[in-house]
């Protein structure tokens, strides 16, 4: 044998034996569910990278149910490379001693459980990453042997439908496919034509007909009725204070209550500030249901998705204009695709977090859960491989004092934390010390899980008012700007009042008064939509909530 | 509960001449504020009735940057507060002083 | 939360405070408050549970006019305990219906927003609630109507149903609810096969506005709007039945026949199709303008039997 | 006592009351002419039809006139607690029967309350509460909402609320505290006949609702009374 050959040696063993399993119980690549487990276990490996999809949308559940269920004499010491640690089983495995090492991005609801595993010792850290970060390590040291994903539909060939939530798996399926990995995807149902080809059979080796349905939670929706005139206030401030200020027409936005107060504004308080078709028109985002008004008052050219979301499906067909949708009509997203156009597309990023200390650090860490990262990270950071001027890029460039001739200036991206001073249960959001870096301490990890390094923040919009942290001059600057605006927390009512003002009078802090915006103005009346009804009500009836935000 | 009160000298009458008004609910993280002309123009009392206890301080803060903004004289402003955030108070009070500017 | 309103016309029901309501509902400055919140009477019992107290207990009431006629009005704060009855809360409804009494106004408006008894003040509550109703009645027998308007977040449970069975009219909001144990109540005590509180539209379908209105439980559907409210209490005070035999009468028999024609019905969808509506499934989606086509081809729904 | 008791003391010469699915009808002679009696017995919940059969019940009373007063005897659970109940319309049917009691007493039906058992919210309003007088019998246990189930929603813990309950009648469970609130008038002496004890309270009862009255003397309601009287004088009356 060729010793050039030897990985596409093992891996046509590792098929050889999964076929096996199935020998006479299978049609072509289909695999019953019932037989699931025995495959794994013929042809995964002791020691084996495996990325098991798990997505913000998609899990590829019924492949991790099996997963768990592998006897952990033939198939263990795994080394899980995924973007998402979310469903029980993804962390049962290391309980077994099926898995041992984890490499991943986003841990949201298993944040407790990961920090308590990883303090235990369950765990073998490799890193938590940023979702592009994960995503180029799959090419380079982190190379998939098997990859577990998840589609809705597949033919016998193994021609692959992901759904609206194409998410990560085209490049889990790129990564390990071509570098002589195996891949195995759950479907929900087996078809004889699937709607679009999302991934081609020649790159999906097993493909099983899941038991039941993926579970998809609507992450992304955020009830009007539930906005407060606070978020309302601070929503006022980010547009005419930055938006109009510096013209921003592409952009992503995080996925908290103060950004989807945004979308609400734009057909009400950004049409009259008259700044239609000058700002907000081009999206690397999710399809928020707040997004509907404003699309469909004619504020939104285009939007491109990481993944989908619950109800949105319908709308989204009708409106094949503003979305990327396939030949079939249904959205196509790709998580890798739209976080590198959030990153190198977009001038802005906005998006709110739980803590801020005083060099602008910030992190969704708490002492006692590591929820990993969103894609905040990689939208949130300013790309020194960017070329391409804009306005908005250049201004924010300059602001950040820019030196020399201009032609070698380099831009900024703009990079905004939207926060409330105070977070649920009087929780300060603007603190001393990053529970990030107690949290790093106590489980040892090397970095502190900083979702976004101070030296990236552009702006800190609270209520209280703007914080632009580009005109800042020195490390006490930015101190005082960030104290300036932190409201009654600790930090806030620790600031040098003069030096504050003197900030203020430079246009480095911006007090709602100073933007010619009166507080007791923001009012739910504001909001183009206030109810879930509402939204319903715009998109003419396509968006279909799921029952949980219904009241009527 | 814990009952907090302050007291602050203005420099005179707040304007207006409604004599009474209230705003806010008493609801989780929100409060009611009672506004009331009865006191001499050179005086503000607020008292406070909260059932989180230890932020006397964040409250002084507040009531203070309040009244140094709204020169709220002849005020006796009463509040329930049901859990409300600081910024969510200040707006409140800056509510209420507007009702009473009528 | 509004607690003034800038555009009366369109401003929220639902959202709107008790006061915000009463201003957008009467005609504009008229509005004298009995009990004010300066008089500070507030629960004498909720300090013993550490709770705080509201300086008019959630309810709001007073006398003001309508379209140039003289009413007296009452206004739960659904936000405050949840809009329940406690001792002064229901005191005051019981003294504003008294007053009614004498005073003989055009009408007494409740615009109800409650989850029933004030569990800290169980029986005060639940003893102000049976006031009430008799109040009502006495009130109605004099032929004042008493109209009872339901939109707000909090519904009318519990003893708030039975207040609202008990008034002359009623005008529902698709957000308003009535019905006597609440969803999460029978979630807990049946179990979640029994009622899923969780889905929404189910609780909807069971206890919301247009079922209520589809099957006679109310006499008029208004927009979420504070303008439609007071549209819908104008027009229902014009046409509020007597509080006689006759009337009640009437109403055992509307009720007998409600329980012989949907009795075997699980779902308020059947319900619907058999009052008639070609496309029951269809009928949460409906905007108000649509659902009130809906209503006038469908002749049942509306009677003076209550 | 149990109902049978009850009927036997109040009609030592035989009555036609009888239940049916828990839900109490028939007469006696009483005081030269008949007593009509209704209710709810063996702690059944009160659903749509029950509360739709005693209704019935009350306007038959109503309609034959001649001023035949009217006993509501409860020993009952709360409302029937059911989808199919709500969806029906429990409020409606819950609240017609109240006004039926209401009704009949304004045209001068003597109404008697008399719970001997369990009662509890939505069934114990539409029921007993709608009565005219309201008496009680010793080892009644009318409740809106027991302790424990007060305890969760409150989050209070259940020895901390059984403490209070004992000086704050206000919300805690029992016949005692339904006396002090002056929601039940009187509680009666089973040791004697029932029939003069009721007849009393019969002759005794007021035009008005002197609930609040009793339960600001007896102290299980401080204020409502004044309140209640208060804002009468704000509108300009009393």
């Amino acid at each position: 044998m060729n010793e050039w050959r030897r990985e596409r040696a093992a891996r046509e063993a590792r098929i050889e034996a999964g076929r096996a399993q199935v020998e006479g119980k299978a049609e072509g690549k289909v695999v019953p569910a019932d037989r699931v487990v025995a495959l794994l276990e013929a042809i995964l490996r002791p020691g084996d990278r495996v990325c098991l999809e798990g997505d913000n949308q998609k899990q590829a559940d019924c492949l991790a149910r099996g997963l768990v269920q592998c006897d952990p004499a033939r198939v263990h010491d795994l080394h899980m490379v995924q973007s998402g640690v979310v469903l029980p089983e993804h962390l049962d495995v290391f309980e077994t001693g099926i898995a041992r090492r984890l490499d991943y991005s986003y841990s949201g609801p298993q944040g407790a459980r990961i920090a308590r595993m990883l303090y235990g010792g369950q765990i073998e850290l490799g890193a938590v990453h940023t979702y592009l970060e994960l995503f180029a390590r799959y090419f380079v040291d982190l190379t998939p042997n098997v990859a577990l994903i998840a589609g809705v539909s597949a033919d016998r060939d193994g021609n692959l439908y992901t759904g609206p939530n194409t998410e990560d798996t085209p490049t889990v399926v790129e990564a390990t496919a071509f570098k002589n990995g195996v891949v195995v995807a759950q479907v929900n149902e087996i078809v004889d034509r699937v709607p679009r080809v999302d991934i081609p059979g020649d790159r999906i080796d097993f493909v099983v007909e899941a038991d039941k349905p993926f579970y998809v939670e609507p992450l992304f929706t955020r009830d009007p009725a539930a906005m407060t005139e606070t978020q309302i206030l601070i929503a006022m401030m980010a547009i005419k204070g930055i938006y109009a200020e510096y013209g921003v027409r592409r952009l992503n936005h995080g996925i908290g209550f103060g950004t989807a107060a945004i979308e609400l504004l734009l057909p009400t308080y950004g049409e009259r500030l008259g700044l239609k078709g000058e700002i907000a028109t081009h999206w690397a985002l999710n399809p928020h249901p707040t997004l509907i008004p404003a699309i469909e008052s004619g504020w939104v050219r285009q939007v491109h998705c990481f993944g989908s979301e619950v109800g949105m499906d319908r709308y989204i067909r009708e409106r094949p204009d503003i979305f990327f949708t396939g030949a079939d009509g249904s959205l196509r997203s790709n998580r890798a695709f739209c976080q590198t156009a959030g990153l190198y597309a977009c001038d802005m990023f906005i998006g709110a977090t739980l803590q801020i200390d005083l060099a602008g650090h910030s992190s969704t860490v708490t002492q006692s859960r590591v929820a990993g990262f969103g894609g905040a990270p990689n939208m949130g950071s300013d790309p020194h491989g960017r070329r391409h001027p804009s306005d908005t890029w250049m201004k924010a460039g300059r602001e950040a004092g820019g030196v020399g001739d201009p032609s070698l200036m380099r831009g900024r991206k703009l990079v905004v934390q939207l926060v409330e001073t105070f977070g649920d249960g009087l929780v300060p959001t603007f603190v001393e010390r990053l529970d990030a870096m107690e949290l790093a301490r106590k489980i040892g990890l090397e970095l502190a899980p900083v979702m976004i390094y101070g030296d990236d923040v552009t702006h800190i919009v609270t209520e209280e008012g703007i914080a632009n942290l580009l005109l800042c001059r020195d490390a006490d600057e930015r101190e005082q700007a960030i104290r300036g605006v932190a409201g009654y927390t600790e930090i806030g009512r620790g600031r040098d009042r003069a030096k504050v003002e003197e900030l203020r009078g430079r246009g480095i802090i911006r007090r709602p008064e100073d933007l010619g915006i009166e507080p007791l103005d923001a009012d739910r009346s504001l909001l183009a939509a206030r109810s879930i009804k509402d939204l319903v009500h715009w998109s003419g009836g396509l968006y279909e909530p799921p029952a949980k935000f219904r009241n009527w | 509960m814990e009952k907090l009160s302050f007291r602050h000298a203005t420099p005179g009458p707040l304007p207006g001449r409604k004599s009474q008004a209230i705003t806010g609910v008493v609801a989780s993280g929100n409060l009611e504020i009672l506004l009331e002309r009865v006191l001499e123009p050179t005086v503000c009392t607020v008292e406070i009735e909260t059932p989180i206890r230890g932020y006397g301080d964040v409250w002084e803060a507040v009531i203070a940057d309040f009244v140094a903004r709204a020169r709220p004289g002849g005020l006796r402003i009463t509040i329930n507060d049901g859990g409300a955030r600081p910024d969510t108070v200040s707006l409140r009070l800056l509510q209420g002083a507007r009702l009473m500017e009528v | 939360m509004i607690d003034r309103l800038a555009d009366p016309t369109s401003a929220s029901w639902y959202e709107a405070s008790a006061r915000a309501r009463i201003d957008g509902l009467l005609d504009a400055g008229g509005f004298r408050e009995f009990v004010g919140p300066e008089q500070r009477r507030m629960s004498p019992h909720l300090p013993l549970f550490d709770l705080p107290r509201a300086f008019d207990d959630g309810m709001v009431v007073g006398e003001g006019i309508l379209d140039g006629r003289p009413v007296l009005v009452a206004a739960q704060e659904g936000r405050f305990m949840g809009g329940a009855f406690g001792e002064v809360h229901g005191a005051k409804l019981v003294g504003l219906l008294r007053a009614a009494r004498q005073r003989k106004p055009a009408a007494v408006l409740i615009l109800f927003d409650t989850g029933g008894v004030r569990l800290q003040e169980a029986n005060a509550g639940e003893t102000a609630i049976a006031e009430v109703m008799r109040a009502i009645a006495e009130v109605r027998a004099l032929g004042v109507p008493v109209i009872g308007l339901i939109g707000g977040r909090a519904g009318a449970y519990g003893g708030g149903g039975l207040i609202a069975g008990t008034c002359s009219r009623l005008a529902v909001s698709e957000s308003g609810r009535i019905s006597v144990s609440g969803p999460e109540v029978i979630e807990t005590n049946r179990g979640a096969e029994e009622f899923d509180s969780r889905d929404r539209a189910l609780v909807w379908r069971t206890m919301g506005g247009k079922h209520r209105r589809l099957t006679g439980g109310a006499d008029a559907f208004a927009d979420d709007t504070v303008a439609a409210f007071r549209a819908a209490a104008l027009n229902l005070i014009g046409r509020a039945p007597a509080f006689d035999l006759a009337t009640l009468e009437a109403e055992q028999a509307r009720l007998e026949q409600r329980l012989a024609r949907f009795g075997d019905c699980r779902e308020a969808t059947e319900i619907w199709s058999r009052l008639g509506v070609n496309d029951p499934a269809a009928v949460p989606a409906t905007t108000a303008s649509a659902f009130d086509a809906l209503l006038s081809g469908l002749g049942e729904t509306t009677h003076d039997a209550r | 006592m149990t109902l049978a008791e009850i009927l036997d003391s109040l009609f030592p010469d035989g009555h036609t009351v009888a239940v049916a699915d828990g839900i109490v009808s028939g007469d006696g002679p009483f005081r030269g002419g008949r007593l009509a009696v209704i209710g709810v017995d063996g702690g059944t919940p009160l659903g749509i039809e029950g509360a739709c059969r005693l209704s019935g019940l009350v306007l038959d009373v109503v309609r034959r006139g001649g001023g035949t007063p009217i006993l509501v005897a409860v020993d009952s659970g709360s409302q029937r607690m059911s989808r199919r109940d709500e969806l029906l319309g429990l409020n409606e049917y819950l609240a017609h029967l109240a006004k039926t009691l209401l009704l009949a007493d304004a045209q001068g039906h003597a109404t008697i309350g008399l719970v001997y058992g369990h009662s509890a919210a939505g069934a114990f309003i539409a029921t007993a509460l709608a009565t005219r007088v309201l008496a009680g019998l010793p080892g009644a246990n009318p409740t809106v909402m027991d302790l424990p189930s007060v305890a969760r929603v409150t989050k209070l813990p259940l020895d901390r609320l059984e403490a209070m309950a004992k000086d704050t009648p206000v919300f805690a469970p029992g016949l005692d505290n339904m006396v002090q609130t002056g929601a039940v008038h009187a509680v009666l002496d089973p040791g004697q006949p029932l029939a003069p004890q009721i007849a009393a309270l019969m002759d005794d009862r007021s035009d008005a609702d002197i609930r609040d009255r009793l339960g600001a003397e007896r102290g299980g309601r401080p204020v409502a009374g004044d309140i209640a009287d208060r804002v009468m004088r704000e509108a300009g009356l009393g």
